[in-house]
Parts: structure tokens; C-alpha cells; sequence
């Protein structure tokens, strides 16, 4: 499979998913610059972390309405994987590919440090890899990280188990104090209604190994290429 | 040509983190009498539209599609004829 | 010209005759404003130059030392690693957030302008104390600002230093230092050759903004100080031109290169021809304005950031902008490179300013300023022991000290910094040193920024000898060996006698530790009149020091890892409270002289800790700083939670010498017990005291003194002091 | 109790990074209509005073010690007696 990091103009993350692809997992990946008007021949498409047009106005606002936009969507909508990662998960809100919005953390700073991750969904193919309930241990770098969505929107969200991480202390439990950034239930991940396409403000390409104080980023990548392998 | 005048803030319903903040530097700094603070974004866009009708339209179109994201934002604006 | 116009803009009497000299006739208004940009002392360093000369800038790695826009140090494998650090004090002063943004852009373009990708920064700062409401803003800004721009573009900012002292009440200082990778063959420098080549200028639009920052840097900061319009940062913009410029460089389309920074426009042309040897014609109409009406003189004085020139040969002229276009970037082709020498400025053709670059450049006058020893050390320097009453408790005084905000956790602050972006990030903020690895070799850099300001203050020359030794024990105990510094040199005004002794004296002190560590100076800044309201600050030399591991895996960090260890000291201590933070926030007394400093017995202990790091013989390494072994002690306990048992005799020194004294050239080490013989044998081999001093283990620091408890805290009430220092300030 | 109604923008001869970039992005859109935007911030405080002329002193008073940076910024508010 093949996977395709889309870069817009500013994009600063996007070297992180490329060398954990191309470096550690081996596995083949391309960039793909914002003014394609196409994404044929990929199998997974990612929206980088880091900033992008320097999240102006609004994180993910205006790499939202770049012109390779139109071509994500279809491919989502298509059932094609999609991760966002950090500012991925801003332009995947932006662009309607996922509920609810991300704004400034509560206390108002930008914040870079590990954070527990707990698995609430297994059944997506980001993370069939991963046990129910299982922390992960991956670190977050961002100043608007607040996921909300209404509460109505929410009460759905839960029920059809589009909530895939949360953020705990290292025990597994949800407290406030664990929840870096005044995530609404301590959402630290989402996925569609046909979980084909996922966010997360954490960086799992970050995690990817020992020397950087955790590998637990990878099961991400192995349950896609898993999935893939299953799908084929 | 047009001047629209957008004031942007968070909806009500939705904690809003920079308010807060300067609400308690503010009362830090003695001022009780302030009771709260809200902060949002101002945009001012200059264009030009045929009338007023479509000026209006055409600034909302704009705020859905890039400068609001009404899913956390409210938004009001004004449109002021300017020279061209 | 009458007086009042030349010196408006900050020329003396006898420099105006100069540039009459120079022209051989009066200048023009923009001719003046030119000269006086150029020959401020921001740009010319005309006060500092004499003293900057008895830098050692040479060694075997060095490519390109003081002069470019930043040194050059090979580290094998055909690459090289490009580093500088730069002041924006001022601005800072007056407007904390962009201040700091557009320092950190500023220093960002100085490395990609080498050609080298930039993969690090790190950051020195220095307020007044955090009770006074106006500092707690510009520290929380200037922070801000530091993490709004670095984040943005995404280079992650891995280490730094701050410091408050009343001393920068009105004054603080933001320096800004940059790292940056490049294969030795795309250096590139700022040289304009090749007659008849397009002159291109790229990136953001020029505006009214920044005019005159340059002299703004260049006087004393009071009530009165009308500062320039402040600039705001655009990491986005800048982000593009970074790739654009790389891009360009990588596939060689580029001859010379060089960002425009302070002096603007002027700067750049006059810079870029002097280097070359070369003169040339530029028109101001093509110069793309943010503003219609623009005058010369505002174009060529705008300090806008985010903007590039490069010379390039006329055939790759149109795929330079092709490149440009596509990043989203303006750029225009503004002149022509010409033989001879000349500036030549006109506006729709007609010539606005006709200058020798070489003048504008290279021939700001030189002073040498009177220098004299400051009155106050004669009353500073005597601290007899005697008048320092011991402490009753030790407990109280280390818990003190640890959340003294000048030890006490940064972790507030460089949370808010990035500094895991390009994944490479072996150690980030929070030991010793900051590694980088670098991808596709097995090596890895170390970064650190450092400097005593008080030790300064108390002995210029020592207090510099200290900084740069500092600063490489810091690389040393990460397992790096030191390479070269970058100096950014923060004093006050040297129109002041006292002040420019303190100037003389710490460059004195800088260059006998480089000379002997072998870590030459390959660039730096120079920021005076560092003063407000007639108050100076002390003399803050900030050293940034890179350093080289050749195997990243050999690398080594401040924390204790494992209970059972034993703790070793190498070096010795003496009865040395002078200029110790001890002294300072116990008894409240800025006095005495900096410890004693032996650079042979340094470098002993150097070779030392390397070794034991290379054998991997040891587990952690730190080194002593402020607040002594003590501190030092109880910040290799957080990481883990590791407690540690010690005895120490004391050999007749007093108890809070022992435990808070600040001598020089030690280190504390753990290692696994059977490690110690081996490590005994080594230290034996330099002649380096070494002493086993206790073991890790439990959830407490206990310290005895010739058998007698003089601390027993547990780890995580020290931990709560030092981690809430800082934030207990804030709101 | 009143609410203080305050548009703050960059000074004009100061770049406004943002919305230059909202420009780019909107002309990249087709909207080329569109001839300038400029992002600010929009702030609303409520506070009491005992009139209109001390409200006034007030938020002034506030804008140039916090709210607004007079270095770079400009800013214009409106007065609205709101009920306590
Ligand atoms: N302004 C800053 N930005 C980033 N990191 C910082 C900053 N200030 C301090 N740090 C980090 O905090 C740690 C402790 O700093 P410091 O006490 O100055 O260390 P040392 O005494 O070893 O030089 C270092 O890792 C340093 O890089
Ligand atoms: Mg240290």
C-alpha cells in the first residue's frame, strides 16, 4: 500500500510522517503538494502535524480550503483511510471530513509533552492493532488543541463509538488534570461515522521509536498496513 | 466597494480561554469592576459587490466558508460603502 | 547638511567629516541616512571591533568563521554545522511578543542564508524579578513569541537559559540562537560577483515598519526612547522563503545569498558588494512596497523582515523566480551587480544615492573607548568567610534555593516550545545539553546556551572564562565534545569607561578558555547600551557552544537511573561562597569573586567524563552550577524519583561551602558499583580527585557532613519546590 | 454595568501577517473580488462605572495597560449601558 502526505504551504510536520513511513516502517510513501488535483494511487492519505500557513486565523482554516481539498473529501468519502494528524485533525474539522471544531487550549498556551492516549475503539482501521482500553504513551505539541462539539453531536458520537482515544493520567482513568488541553470529555481522538478517516491531536509519528521515549505510535501505522493487507 | 466589518467570538455556550485569562490578570491588577472579558477575532474585508443585497451574501458566503468556523463561532458584521 | 541633521540620526561630528571624505562631497539625505545606519554601532560594531579581533576564530573545522552571516564548522561526512546566536533586546523591551518573534526569524534567516537547513534553536533570557507585574508580562510574552514563531515554522526549540535579576528590571535580554545542517560543498556566503548579474530581491513585501531599528539598538532605552514602528513576525512567510531559498541553493542556482536584517535594504547591497569586491545599480521602483509612495529613503532604511537578496547568473535568472512563484513568494529581479565598487541607488533611473559599498560596509570608523576598572569591585571583592552566618537549617536553605526561579524548573516555559518537531530530538530541554541527531549518520549534536551574569559582574575575565567553560561541561557530561561557540555579548553602554573595562576584560576571559577548551569563536552579536534610565545591566555575555557525538548512542543524561548506583564526585570543592546564588538569595549579599578557575585541571576533567561516557562506565553525569553539589544532587533525583544517601567529609571546609559553594570543574556522576574501578583508574590517569560520595536509592535526599544529618528532605516535597518556582509567580 | 464593544487592528503601515494570508488563500478560492482582509481582535468587556464619561476613562484605561497593544495596534469601542 501506499501511503501520501499532503503538504501545504507551510506545512511543518510533514517530514516527521514521512521519515517514520519512509525510515522506520519501510513502507512506500510519497508528498503530495496541496495544488494536486489528485490523490489516485494512494491507499492512505495524511494530513501532517506541525502548522500549516502558520494556522492563521484559525488552526486548519486555511489549509481547508486548498485546492486538493475537494479531492481528500472524495477519496473519503470513497472509504479511502484518512489520518490528521494534529493540524491534520484542524483541516480534517475545517473541512467537514470530522465533527466538531479545535480551538485554543483552556489555559490559553501551547503545550509539548507526552500524554497517555486510551484506546476507546478498536474497531476502526487505525487501531485494530491495539487492545480495548490499552494506553498508549504519545506526545502532543499544540496551542489549539480543545476539541468541542455540542453536546447533542457528542451524545452520537458516543453512541456509535466514533470516539477512539482519550486522554487519562497513566492509570488509564479520564481526570481533568489528565486532559492537556480542555478537550470536551477528554477527546484526544475521532473518526467518522464509517471510520475510514480519523484525528487526533497527539502525534503518533513521534513515537515511532525507543530513542524518542516511546514506540507506541507505531501500532497506529501497523493497524493501517494490517487493515490493508486484510482489505486486499 | 464594500468594507464588511465582522466581529467574531466564541459562541456563549463555549468556554473561552483568552477571556478568562485576561479577566483574571485583570482582577490580578485591582480591576473588580470588570465583570467579564470575551475575545474574539475582528476581520475587516474590502471587496466589491454590485449592491447591498449581494454584498451581504457574498460576506456570508465567506464567513461559512473560510473566516468563521460557526461550529464553535457567532459572528455579526456590518458593511460600510467605501471609495473604490 | 547642518549638524543638527546628521546628528539626528546619531553621527558625530567627526564621523560626518568622514563621509564627506568618502564621497568627496556632501551626501544627500538618503546618502546620510545610509551612513548613518551602517556606521550605527549595531551594524559596524565600530566600539567593539578592536576588542572582537582578539577572538581565536581559527582551528581545523572551522570554515567560516566571524564576518558571514554565521560560522561554519565541519563534523565530518562532507557536512557541517552552522550556528549563530543574536540579540533583540529593544524590541523586546517595548513590544515582549513580537519582540522575541522576530528576534527568533531574524537569527533563523542568518542560518538558512549559509544554504544549511536550520534543526535547532535555542534561546538565552534574562528579566527582572518576577514579583513586578510589568516583567511577569514580558516574560510570559516574550516566551510566547519565542514559541509563536519557532513552533510555526517548525523548528523545534530544545534549550536555553533564563535568569531574573533586578539588574534587568528595565533592560532584558532575548537572545536568540539558531543551529542549522548543511553539506560542506552548498555553502554559500554573502558575496555579490559576476558583473552584469541580476540583483533579486524575494519574499515579503517592504514596508514602513522597523525604520531606524538599527540606531533604536543603538542607544540607551529611557522614558524618552521613541521606538521605531515594531515589526510583527511572519513565521509562515518565512517558512516559504526557507524552502524556497534551500531549494535553490541545494540545486545550486544560487552565487551569493544574503537576508536582510538590520539596515535593511542598505545593509544587504552594501554588504554583498563589499564582500565581492564589486559595486552595484539598483532601482527602488522595483522594489515591491507594501505601501504606494514609498520613498527611497524609506525603502532602503525599512528593516522589514522576511526578505532575501541573492546574486544569481543571468541564466538561471527566470527559474529563480519560477521557484519563488511557486512557494507563493514575490520576487523581482531590483539591479545589477558592476565592477568598480559603486552603489548606485536610483529611483525611475534617476540616482538618489551614489556610495562606495565598500565605505558604507567596511569603513565605519573604529574606536577604541576608554576603559577603567569599576569602582565597585573594590568594595565587592573582599568576602570574608567569617561574616557569613551558617545557616540553621539545611533543609530550608535547599528547598530555597531549588525554587529560587533562577534553579528552579523551566519546564513552564519550554512546554510551551516545540522541541520534538523534526523528530530527532534525542535529549530536549531539561539536561545538561540538548542532542540532535542527525538522520543518516550515527552522529549527533550537542546544543547549549550559558552564562553567570553575576560571576561577570563580580570579575568580567573570570566570569567569561566561566561561561564558555560552562558551557562545555554542559556538552561534555551529554557525552559531546566541544566544537566552537557563538558569543552574544550584552553589556551596556561603552561610551562608559567601568562598562567597557567589563567588555575588554570578559572578551579576555572568553578567549583564554576558548583558546585552551579548543572551541573557537565562529560569529556572535555584539549588543550594547544594554541600560535603562542610566542603570546598566551586568555584563550578560551569553555563550552558545555546539558540540559532536560521533556515536548518538554514547550519549548521557543528568538523571539518576537506577537505584543501587553509586554516586561519584570528580573535582574538588573549596571554601568558595563568592558571587554563589547561595550568597545572593540566603543572605542576600552580590559579592566576592567567582570561584577559582584552573582550564588545564578543566580539560583533565573533560577527557575524564567523556571517557567514562564513551566506555559506558556511567549512567548519568551533571555538572555543578548555581547552588553547588547540593542543587545539583537534588535535580538528578526528578526524572526517576530516585532518592540518594550521601556522606561527605568536609576536610575543614565549612558545611554550606560543601553542600552550596559553587567551585569550578566538577562533576557528579552515577554508575553501576562494579563500574567503579574502571572509572577510579581514569580519573587516577588525569589526576582528577575523584571520591565516591554516597549511593541511589530510596525516596529521600540525605546528606551527612563528617557523619552529622545536614539534610534529609524527601524527593517529592524538593521536586514540589523546584517544579512550582516559576509557576508559582504566575497567574 | 456597561459593555465595552472594542476593534483592535494592527496599525496600518504594520504587515498583518494573517490577513495577507486569508487574501492569498481567498484569491486561490476564485474570490477575486475579494481586495483586502485584515484580522484583528474583537474584545467585549462588561464592567461597572458610575457613567458614561468614567466608562470611557475606564476602558481606555484598561485598553492601553492590557487589552491592546498601542505599540502596534490601534483600536476604536463602543459603549453599550447593559442591564447589571
Ligand atoms: N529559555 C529556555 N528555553 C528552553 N529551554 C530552557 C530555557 N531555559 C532553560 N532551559 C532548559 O532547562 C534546563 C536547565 O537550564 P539551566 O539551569 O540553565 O541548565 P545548566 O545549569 O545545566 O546550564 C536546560 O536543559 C535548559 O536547556
Ligand atoms: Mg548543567
Amino acid at each position: 500500500m501506499k501511503f501520501g502526505i499532503i503538504v501545504f504551504p507551510g506545512s511543518s510536520g510533514d517530514l516527521d510522517a514521512y521519515h517514520l513511513i519512509k525510515d522506520v516502517l519501510d513502507a512506500p510513501v510519497e508528498y503530495i503538494w496541496h495544488e494536486a488535483s489528485s490523490v489516485q494511487g494512494f491507499d492512505c492519505l495524511i494530513l501532517p502535524g506541525g502548522f500549516s500557513y502558520g494556522n492563521y486565523l484559525r488552526g486548519g482554516a486555511l489549509a481547508s480550503c486548498s485546492p486538493i481539498i475537494p479531492a481528500v473529501v472524495d477519496f473519503a468519502r470513497r472509504g479511502g483511510l484518512v489520518l490528521g494528524i494534529a493540524n491534520g485533525f484542524q483541516v480534517l474539522t475545517e473541512a467537514g471530513l470530522l465533527p466538531g471544531a479545535l480551538y485554543t487550549n483552556a489555559d490559553g498556551r501551547f503545550h509539548c509533552h507526552f500524554t497517555t492516549l486510551r484506546v476507546e475503539n478498536t474497531d476502526t482501521p487505525f487501531t485494530r492493532n491495539l487492545g480495548r482500553n490499552q494506553l498508549l504513551s504519545i506526545p502532543i505539541a499544540h496551542g489549539e488543541g480543545n476539541y468541542y462539539v455540542d453536546p447533542a453531536t457528542l451524545q452520537q458520537l458516543e453512541e456509535s463509538g466514533q470516539i477512539v482515544f482519550r486522554y487519562t493520567d497513566e492509570k488509564g482513568q479520564v481526570t481533568a488534570e489528565a486532559n492537556p488541553n480542555g478537550s470536551v470529555g477528554n477527546i484526544a481522538g475521532v473518526c467518522n461515522e464509517t471510520r475510514n478517516v480519523l484525528g487526533m491531536m497527539a502525534h503518533p509519528e513521534r513515537a515511532g521509536e525507543a530513542v524518542f521515549g516511546s514506540i507506541d505510535g507505531l501500532a497506529l501505522f501497523n493497524s493501517i498496513l494490517k487493515y490493508w493487507e486484510g482489505s486486499k | 466597494m464594500w468594507r464588511a466589518e465582522i466581529k467574531v467570538l466564541l459562541k456563549p455556550s463555549i468556554l473561552d480561554p483568552q477571556g478568562q485569562a485576561a479577566e483574571k490578570v485583570l482582577a490580578a491588577m485591582g480591576y473588580t469592576e470588570v465583570n467579564q472579558v470575551r475575545v474574539g477575532k475582528y476581520l475587516e474585508v474590502t471587496f466589491s459587490a454590485p449592491d447591498r443585497t449581494s454584498a451581504e451574501a457574498k460576506i456570508r458566503e465567506l464567513c461559512s466558508r473560510l473566516l468563521v468556523n460557526t461550529v464553535i463561532e457567532g459572528y455579526t458584521f456590518e458593511l460600510v460603502e467605501v471609495a473604490p | 547638511m547642518r549638524p543638527e541633521d546628521w546628528r539626528k540620526m546619531g553621527l558625530r561630528d567627526d564621523e560626518y567629516k568622514r563621509i564627506k571624505e568618502a564621497l568627496g562631497r556632501e551626501p544627500n539625505h538618503l546618502e546620510l541616512g545610509m551612513f548613518s545606519v551602517m556606521w550605527s554601532e549595531h551594524c559596524s560594531y565600530k566600539n567593539s571591533k578592536a576588542v572582537l579581533k582578539t577572538f581565536p576564530t581559527t582551528g581545523p573545522r572551522v570554515l567560516q568563521g566571524p564576518g558571514e552571516n554565521a560560522g561554519v564548522v565541519a563534523i565530518g561526512d562532507g557536512l557541517a554545522v552552522c550556528f549563530k546566536i543574536e540579540s533583540h533586546n529593544h524590541p523586546s523591551a517595548v513590544e515582549p511578543y513580537q519582540g522575541a518573534a522576530t528576534g527568533v526569524g531574524g537569527i533563523i534567516r542568518d542560518i538558512f542564508t549559509m544554504g544549511a537547513q536550520p534543526i535547532a534553536l535555542l534561546n538565552s533570557l534574562r528579566f527582572g524579578p518576577l514579583h513586578d507585574e510589568r516583567v511577569r508580562y514580558l516574560f510570559e510574552q516574550v516566551v510566547a513569541g519565542i514559541g509563536g514563531y519557532g513552533n510555526r515554522i517548525g523548528i523545534p526549540t530544545v534549550g536555553g537559559e533564563i535568569y531574573f535579576d533586578p539588574c534587568y528590571q528595565g533592560n532584558p535580554l532575548v537572545n536568540a540562537m539558531c543551529v542549522g545542517l548543511l553539506e560542506t560543498n552548498k555553502l554559500r556566503l554573502g558575496k555579490a560577483t559576476g558583473i552584469g548579474n541580476p540583483v533579486i530581491l524575494a519574499g515579503a513585501r517592504t514596508g514602513q515598519d522597523g525604520m531606524g531599528g538599527a540606531t533604536f539598538a543603538s542607544v540607551e532605552l529611557s522614558e524618552e526612547t521613541e521606538a521605531p514602528d515594531i515589526q510583527v513576525g511572519d513565521p509562515f512567510t518565512e517558512k516559504l522563503l526557507l524552502e524556497a531559498c534551500l531549494e535553490l541553493i541545494g540545486n545550486g542556482d544560487v552565487d551569493g545569498i544574503q537576508d536582510l536584517g538590520a539596515a535593511g535594504l542598505t545593509c544587504a547591497v552594501s554588504e554583498m558588494a563589499s564582500r565581492g569586491g564589486t559595486g552595484m545599480d539598483v532601482e527602488l521602483s522595483k522594489v515591491p512596497c507594501r505601501e504606494e509612495g514609498m520613498t527611497p529613503y524609506e525603502i532602503m532604511l525599512a528593516e522589514s523582515q522576511e526578505r532575501m537578496l541573492m546574486v544569481v547568473s543571468p541564466e538561471k535568472e527566470a527559474k529563480v523566480h519560477a521557484v519563488f512563484k511557486r512557494w507563493g513568494l514575490t520576487s523581482t529581479t531590483i539591479g545589477r551587480v558592476t565592477e568598480g565598487g559603486m552603489l548606485t541607488i536610483r529611483m525611475h533611473g534617476e540616482i538618489v544615492a551614489e556610495i562606495p559599498a565598500h565605505s558604507l560596509a567596511e569603513d565605519a570608523p573604529v574606536y577604541y573607548p576608554e576603559a577603567q576598572e569599576p569602582a565597585y569591585l573594590k568594595t565587592t571583592a573582599d568576602l570574608p568567610l567569617a561574616t557569613i552566618a551558617l545557616p540553621e537549617d539545611y533543609n530550608t536553605v535547599l528547598l530555597k534555593l531549588v525554587a529560587s526561579p533562577n534553579i528552579a524548573s523551566k519546564e513552564w516555559v519550554w512546554q510551551q516550545f516545540d522541541y520534538q518537531a523534526r523528530t530527532a530530538t534525542l535529549v530536549g530541554p531539561g539536561s545538561d545539553a540538548a542532542l540532535i541527531r542527525i538522520r543518516g549518520t550515527k552522529k549527533a549534536l550537542a546544543l547549549t546556551a550559558d552564562c553567570n551574569s553575576r560571576y561577570v559582574y563580580l570579575d568580567p575575565y573570570a566570569g567569561g572564562k566561566i561561561a564558555v567553560t560552562e558551557a562545555a561541561r554542559n556538552i561534555v557530561c551529554s557525552g559531546g565534545e566541544p566544537l566552537a561557540i557563538t558569543d552574544g555579548l550584552n553589556f551596556g553602554s561603552p561610551e562608559k569607561p567601568e562598562i567597557y573595562w567589563q567588555f575588554q576584560q570578559a572578551v579576555a576571559g572568553i578567549s583564554e578558555a576558548c583558546r585552551v577548551l579548543e572551541t573557537p569563536v565562529t560569529g556572535g552579536n555584539v549588543s550594547f547600551y544594554n541600560e535603562a534610565n542610566g542603570e546598566g545591566i551586568y555584563p550578560t555575555p551569553v555563550i552558545g557552544m555546539v558540540g559532536l557525538l560521533e556515536d548518538a548512542t554514547k550519549y548521557c543524561t543528568l538523571s539518576f537511573k537506577a537505584a543501587g548506583d553509586r554516586i561519584v564526585l570528580l573535582g574538588e570543592s573549596f571554601d568558595e561562597l563568592g558571587a554563589s546564588e547561595y550568597l545572593a538569595l540566603i543572605h542576600g549579599r552580590v559579592q566576592g569573586k567567582p570561584p577559582a578557575l584552573d582550564l588545564s585541571k578543566e580539560k583533565a576533567l573533560h577527557r575524564v567524563v567523556l571517557s567514562a561516557i564513551r566506555e559506558g562506565l556511567v549512567r548519568s553525569a551533571h555538572d555543578l552550577a548555581e547552588g553547588g553539589l547540593a542543587v545539583a544532587l537534588a535535580e538528578c533525583l526528578f526524572e526517576k524519583g530516585i532518592g540518594a544517601r550521601i556522606q561527605l567529609s568536609s576536610n575543614g571546609l565549612r558545611p554550606d561551602s560543601l553542600l552550596f559553594g559553587e567551585s569550578q570543574s566538577r562533576v557528579v556522576l552515577s554508575l553501576s558499583p562494579e563500574k567503579l574501578p574502571a572509572l577510579e583508574a581514569l580519573a587516577a590517569q588525569e589526576g582528577v580527585p575523584f571520591q565516591v560520595i554516597g549511593e541511589t536509592g530510596g525516596d529521600e535526599l540525605q546528606i551527612t557532613v563528617d557523619g552529622n544529618q545536614r539534610l534529609n528532605l524527601s524527593v517529592a516535597e524538593l521536586q514540589a519546590a523546584w517544579q512550582g518556582g516559576i509557576p508559582c509567580h504566575l497567574s
